[in-house]
């Protein structure tokens, strides 16, 4: 039970604190990190299948679309 | 025709840098027209839950449309392309029909 | 088993990957493109009734099986569908087969005004045409997402694709709001299975109608869902909020290609509305629930249209508005005014494709799309002026043509199901309607012609002449012969609601 | 009341939903809103692995050996989990197509808020 709690409590912070950044470099690494608790959770949640997908996807594809997209762009917010 | 004298200044305050025409006062008044009735009417539909409610809510419509002309332009106005309002109009949608359709279905 | 049937999904996707492969060669695509675009209806018409089971996976009791145990055979599990199952009516076939003829007059007057065509605008519109197909098709509810999804995709392409000023920011705003109106409709879809444990949209049906709606928990289970998938329908067939982006996703693309979005919106719009009918049609506030959103859609569409003067916009905040008669028709309730509001969006799918081709011949010739700029333009076709004018008195309901049979027949219906305000409404919406083509068409076409009128083309090709003629011709016979349509499409209705 | 896991990750994907929808509203940045948006889709994978999952259970691969009516009785619902897979494709998709739009605004604009980009106003047709 705790390490579900531990668990679910990194996903929010790590979700909140993304959209408290000011550096968008930051902001793809933590979705990434709140994505791999989701795919932790979906272990926990008896879906071993999905768990790897998603950490795949939203851990390691997603974070690296958001940081070719901020090259190509700009790196911090209030420019 | 005072009122309609009133709705061309306004206009014309709202659009003094833009040059106006006939076309755009008479599509603001047809669907200032419009709107009124067709709020009115779809208000009478209402009787079949109940006809005091129908009542109530016909005055207050009444009023806030009174209190409110030209209706036409301010809807305008709310309904441009920008982002931030269609993405505030859809989160308050989202949050009207869940809480009525859940509320109401009993 | 009739294997024509899936054919009418995979053949226009196979179709579309084979032309993006030879997207340089304009000459291959051009006339691949043609092919597959006549194909298309006519697998449509040979295809006979019936249902199709993916992997052959047919229910328990339709199979030989014999010797189950009783657990399966005394419940609903002996005749769950297993597998996604699509559904050929008479009513899908009229659909589909209304969307193949407008995919291809689009595409053929797509291919002989351009020079080059673009194969990826051509794999798009073949990608959206399968993806509404199979969602009009579907009888399975996951199914029906992930090709809304593909649509909406589709869409987004569609406009990224044209050349109209400000379309990347347009299509930007759609996949944003689009982001939260997708999982809304996934999150209502998976309430359903968790509580059903099947997404067929028969089985869920049954269910609900049987056992869910008697208690009460789970009834509140029921319109959790049904409040999430609304919103989500909401956003596939671009009522209020969505009617701003619907309207200006339509005005920034091409002609042809508006043509095809309106189209494939209202064929999403009639897959789902029919959906929820079949499953909670027993929820007392479901009527109402879509009778308020249809009012509302056709009120702020038309209001909004009046006040428009870039032309495009107008027809785009039209057609969003017209289609409130289509829900208007299904929140009236009865068999009869079902069949009317399907048949007013058969003729609301007609006439607008009829609209945007024909006034996008004037931003073929003139490169603008605003009122005020334009004039005169009588005096380069009057066979399109003519034809326009009768597409726009075919949308505002004016006899002998489409428009006006269908909107009779919703008016009719709402007198006799004991709601004449809504009759009121139809009417005064119909004048608004004639209203906004009276000003469009003197804008365009009948004011004297401005000074400063610059033409980019100097006359109109024979092919979007050939096709809006064609579309003329169609709303025609169904304004003279409605039956047509109107009885194959009370047959399925009979069906399908129980 | 036992505090279960699976009413613990209901609770996960419903703060999931709701901080999405907050970024839909008050965040300006477009990169930053879309990370927010993908929440929403995120939030809503959790809660459909949640629906199927069984206390107790195991995980819904038969292995070979395996008794067929206890692993009836004990695996999780499957069949969701094998939409969530799809829905998971589906929203890295679109997150694509959204950062490749988002890029080309960039070069027309030099600004990523989303008040300066995405509020271009239509007005009555009088522009130029």
């Amino acid at each position: 039970m705790i390490e579900v709690i531990l668990v679910i409590i990194v996903t929010l912070i790590a979700s909140i604190l993304t959209l408290l950044q000011e550096d968008l470099l930051k902001v793809a690494i933590l979705s990434g990190i709140s994505a791999v608790g989701i795919a932790v959770l979906f272990q926990i949640l008896l879906a071993p299948d999905v768990a790897l997908t998603q950490a795949i996807v939203g851990g390691a594809i997603t974070p690296v679309f958001i940081a070719l997209a901020i090259k190509k762009t700009q790196r911090m917010e209030g420019e | 025709m005072s009122y309609y004298d009133d709705f061309l200044n306004f206009i014309k305050e709202r659009y003094s840098k833009k040059h106006m025409t006939n076309e755009n006062v008479s599509g603001a008044i047809a669907s200032e027209l419009i709107v009124i009735s067709s709020l009115l009417i779809t208000a009478l539909l209402l009787r079949h839950i109940s006809v005091l409610l129908t009542g109530i809510v016909i005055i207050i419509l009444i009023m806030l449309i009174v209190s409110n002309l030209p209706l036409s332009i301010k809807l305008f106005d709310e309904q441009d392309d920008s982002l931030d309002k269609m993405m505030f109009y859809t989160v308050i949608t989202l949050g009207i029909i869940v809480s009525l359709i859940y509320w109401s279905g009993f | 088993m009739n294997y024509l049937i899936p054919l009418m999904v995979i053949f226009p996707i196979f179709a579309a990957l084979l032309i993006n492969l030879f997207g340089k060669h304009n000459k291959t695509i051009k006339i691949l493109s043609f092919i597959v675009a006549i194909i298309l209806p006519l697998i449509t018409l040979f295809a006979s009734y019936g249902l199709h089971f993916f992997g052959g996976h047919k229910p328990l009791i339709d199979t030989n099986i014999t010797g189950l145990p009783t657990y399966i055979t005394s419940t609903n599990l002996y005749s769950m569908h297993p597998a996604i199952t699509y559904s050929f009516t008479p009513l899908t076939k009229v659909f589909i087969f209304i969307m193949c003829i407008i995919v291809f007059l689009s595409v053929f007057s797509y291919l002989t005004s351009e020079k080059k065509a673009s194969g990826s605008f051509l794999f798009l519109v073949f990608m959206g045409t399968a993806a509404v197909s199979a969602m009009i098709l579907s009888d399975d509810l996951f199914n029906m997402y992930v090709f809304f999804e593909i649509a909406a995709l589709v869409q987004t392409g569609i406009v990224i694709a044209s050349k109209a000023e400000d379309n990347y920011e347009t299509a930007l705003k759609y996949m944003i709001l689009g982001s939260i109106g997708g999982p809304m409709l996934l999150l209502g879809i998976t309430i359903l299975l968790a509580i059903t444990g099947s997404v067929n949209i028969t089985d869920i049906a049954i269910i609900i109608s049987t056992v869910l709606i008697k208690s009460p928990i789970s009834k509140a289970v029921v319109l959790f869902s049904f409040a999430l998938i609304l919103f989500g329908w909401l956003y596939a067939s671009g009522f209020p909020p969505f009617h701003v982006i619907k309207s200006s996703l339509y005005s920034k693309s091409e002609s042809y290609g508006s043509s095809i979005l309106q189209a494939m919106s209202l064929l999403t719009l009639v897959a789902f509305l029919i959906a929820m009918a079949r499953m909670f049609y027993l929820i007392n506030i479901f009527n109402g629930a879509i009778l308020i959103v249809s009012i509302i859609a056709m009120i702020l569409g038309v209001s909004m249209a009046v006040m428009q003067t870039d032309f495009r916009r107008m027809i785009a905040y039209l057609s969003v508005g017209e289609l409130g008669f289509v829900g208007l028709g299904f929140g009236l309730g009865t068999k009869f005014s079902m069949t009317a509001g399907l048949f007013q969006g058969i003729n609301e799918m007609i006439v607008t494709a009829l609209l945007f081709l024909g006034l996008g011949s004037v931003v073929y010739l003139t490169n603008t799309s605003n009122i005020r700029k334009l004039g005169g333009l009588i005096s380069k076709s009057e066979s399109m002026a003519i034809m326009v004018l009768l597409g726009g008195f075919a949308m505002a309901g004016v006899p002998p043509f489409n428009g006006f049979r269908s909107k009779f027949m919703i008016i009719h219906a709402a007198l006799l199901a004991g709601y004449p305000e809504v009759a009121v409404i139809a009417i005064l919406i119909s004048i608004a309607t004639f209203f906004v083509f009276v000003k469009a068409l003197h804008g365009i076409y009948l004011k004297p012609q401005p000074n400063d009128l610059e033409f980019v083309h100097d006359s109109i090709p024979k092919s979007v002449i050939f096709s809006v003629a064609v579309l003329t011709i169609m709303c025609l016979i169904l304004g003279l012969y409605p039956e047509i349509v109107t009885v194959p499409i009370s047959q399925a209705l009979g069906g399908l609601i129980i | 009341m036992m505090i279960s896991t699976q009413l613990l990750c209901l609770f996960a994907a419903g703060a999931l939903i709701i901080i999405g929808l907050f970024a839909a509203i008050f965040i300006d940045n477009i990169i930053k809103k879309v990370v927010g948006l993908s929440f929403i889709e995120e939030g809503v994978n959790l809660f459909i692995i949640c629906l199927t999952y069984k206390e107790g259970g195991i995980v819904p691969i038969l292995a070979p050996g395996m008794n067929v009516n206890w692993f009836a009785q004990n695996a999780a619902y499957p069949l969701p989990q094998a939409l969530v897979l799809t829905s998971i494709v589906i929203g890295a998709s679109t997150l694509a197509v959204i950062l490749a739009l988002t890029m080309f605004l960039y070069k027309k604009y030099g600004s990523l808020s989303a008040h300066e980009i995405l509020n271009n106003k239509y007005d009555m047709g009088d522009e130029e």
